[in-house]
């Protein structure tokens, strides 16, 4: 609410101004630099908005690491969600904090499977999550999902009709403690198993070759190829 | 009944059994059934007698008619299918035959079977992963800082997709109307000519009752023609005028109705 | 008032309950409980609020201590705030979150509609906004978008007039986390999503989707020409 009682006047412009017509700041201090910006702030923050802030010169991408193993093993860590970065309490203490734990909207059966399938086959079409589960996608199931901000549109499929498509988010990964998409739980084994190709069924000869050329086979290979 | 094996086995066994008759509802869709059915089979997936599948569907559906339980749609299409994969698998395969064979609907049957289960597993798994908020934390209190003011104003994909919806509803219960010029609207003919008939004592042709402007350019003047003749006829069905043509195809004459 | 971080333990009541069944964790994870209930929580907490979430046997006291000097120089540093404890960013880097304080505001239900109707008919006159809104667009709406930079001006429209165009900016696509505008759901796919609650009049059914799938694929063509 009120400043800390040892701040000094602020009486500090724009920094950028002055002390970086020279030379970038130790190392150490852009450490700090972006320990500070990345603890203000409660969401995930790219390499380039980190960047932003730091005065010119700044190598955020190293100082980040080694930020990053100064808080391993502690109370806090420095997490990365998709390309960005953000400082969370170490899952092992959840226990600690009952207190702030929110209540989150109970996610329906037909919610959380949705989810599941735009994860690992993403980007992946409305008529596809309905080939997967056998049952039409019901009404608000996507709406509350993309209400959550865990899924959102991708490319328009290059097939008959241009389907929208949909993919996860950054939030999603933030959500669920992933680095990236390519880290959700069993992907490898289910890509292995061929659970997630796109496999028409038998006699319908025509689309196949286009669909796994976009499909989301190629969604989720893509992410493999490094 | 008296039912002397009332084990645990057949209590949950009947319990699943009944579960299946009333609660077609509590299934998402036929094929969520039928992973239900596979899993008491227990088999596995990737070898499942579709046969024996087929009927235990089959036998769901019915013992779900019984109870005159409205199936959906999808539910029937999916038992029909089954019905027709199993006599696929029963006869032996046509060679002049094209299409899919038994063997290749019921692999890829399997294979669905087989995907759903692992998505349903990938949920689970997911789910039971920490989340924010719940296993690991965001910063309680976000700072703020600066004193340096600005607005930013928000808006979500959501609040957009809602408010060109709720335009392009609007617009589907406007009454539909032309905008294009070349149109000589109904009501208007009415209007006019109601206008008009009390005038017309003597027969008069229909062309002459065409207003200004309207009897030139041939789209114009057949629009002004149609709407017209629209015109007449709900006058003529109000009792209002008399309508004469001597010929087919001749030129069409109304008046006043006498003696009213 | 008169705790301080290094006075000894005072009131341990659930440590001497049962003194012997748990061991109280080691000091330097006393330490990473306390930061991370620090970090989590909204509110500066007193030592006994601290104390009350730890396990049995714990000496915050000491562990805050400890915790202290941990962050004594960093770009986070451990503040007494009154009686209370909390974690805030070193005050020498405050400048670094000056751009941060935003207010946010949600956009107004014209701005709104009139950016959707710009996203889904671009290139678009404001004739034509005004046409499908069925009411008028004030100046201070396309101001509104222009500045916030998620509309910009198109090519002149080649009829009487030469009225000028509005179209979405990279900026847009970027706030929407869309790929590219054509990605929008069409009228179809939106009434699948739930968002469209109304059935269109009997007998109407096609003509609406064909609209919308035609007016906006139609208009955006002309943007996106190779």
């Amino acid at each position: 609410m009120t400043d800390s009682p040892n701040a000094p006047p602020r009486s500090r412009p724009n920094a950028a101004d002055s002390p970086s017509l020279f030379a970038a700041p130790p190392l150490a201090e852009q450490e700090r630099m972006i320990e500070a910006i990345l603890f203000a702030c409660a969401t995930p923050l790219s390499l380039s908005q980190i960047s932003e802030r730091l005065p010119p010169g700044c190598d955020a991408a190293e100082a980040l690491v080694h930020l990053r193993s100064r808080y391993c093993g502690r109370g806090v860590n420095l997490v990365r969600v998709g390309d960005a970065y953000a400082l969370r309490t170490a899952p092992d203490l959840a226990w600690l904090m009952q207190t702030e734990r929110l209540e989150t909207r109970k996610l329906s059966r037909a919610a959380i499977e949705t989810l599941a399938i735009i994860a690992y086959h993403q980007p992946v079409t409305r008529a596809e999550i309905e080939e997967i589960r056998g049952v039409a996608v019901s009404r608000g199931t996507i709406d509350q999902l993309l209400e959550l901000e865990w899924i959102r549109l991708g490319r328009r499929r290059m097939t008959p009709g241009r389907p929208v498509t949909f993919v996860v988010t950054e939030a999603f990964l933030d959500h669920f403690g992933l680095e990236s998409a390519r880290d959700l739980p069993g992907l490898k084994e289910l890509r292995e198993a061929g659970l997630l190709d796109s496999r028409p069924p038998p006699g319908q000869t025509s689309l196949p070759d286009d669909e796994a050329e976009d499909g989301p086979e190629r969604g989720q290979s893509e992410l493999f190829e490094d | 009944m008296a039912d002397t094996f009332d084990t645990d086995d057949s209590i949950s066994a009947r319990r699943e059994a009944e579960a299946l008759i009333v609660d077609v509802d509590g299934f998402e869709g036929p094929l969520d059934v039928l992973l239900t059915l596979s899993r008491t089979q227990k088999v596995d997936l990737r070898r499942i007698s579709v046969l024996h599948l087929a009927e235990q569907y089959l036998g769901f559906v019915e013992r779900a008619r019984a109870l005159r339980i409205e199936l959906a749609a999808d539910y029937l299409v999916m038992a029909a299918w089954l019905a027709y994969l199993k006599s696929r698998l029963l006869l032996p395969p046509d060679p002049t035959e094209e299409g899919p064979s038994g063997a290749e609907l019921a692999a890829h049957l399997a294979f669905q079977l087989e995907r759903l289960q692992a998505m349903r597993e990938a949920a689970a798994r997911l789910m039971g992963r920490d989340q924010k908020g719940r296993d690991f934390f965001a910063r309680g209190a976000p700072e703020a800082l600066a004193v340096n003011r600005k607005t930013v104003f928000e808006a979500s994909l959501l609040d957009l997709m809602r408010a060109y919806a709720r335009l392009r509803t609007r617009d589907e219960f406007r009454p539909y109307a032309f905008d294009r010029s070349d149109i000589y609207p109904y009501e208007a003919a009415l209007a006019r000519l109601s206008k008009l008939v009390p005038g017309a004592a003597d027969w008069t042709s229909l062309q002459a009752y065409l207003p200004e402007g309207w009897r030139g350019a041939p789209a114009r003047q057949r629009s002004a023609i149609a709407s017209t003749f629209a015109a007449t006829l709900e006058l003529a069905k109000q009792g209002q005028i008399e309508l004469r043509q001597s010929d087919t195809f001749a030129p069409l004459h109304l008046r006043r109705k006498t003696g009213q």
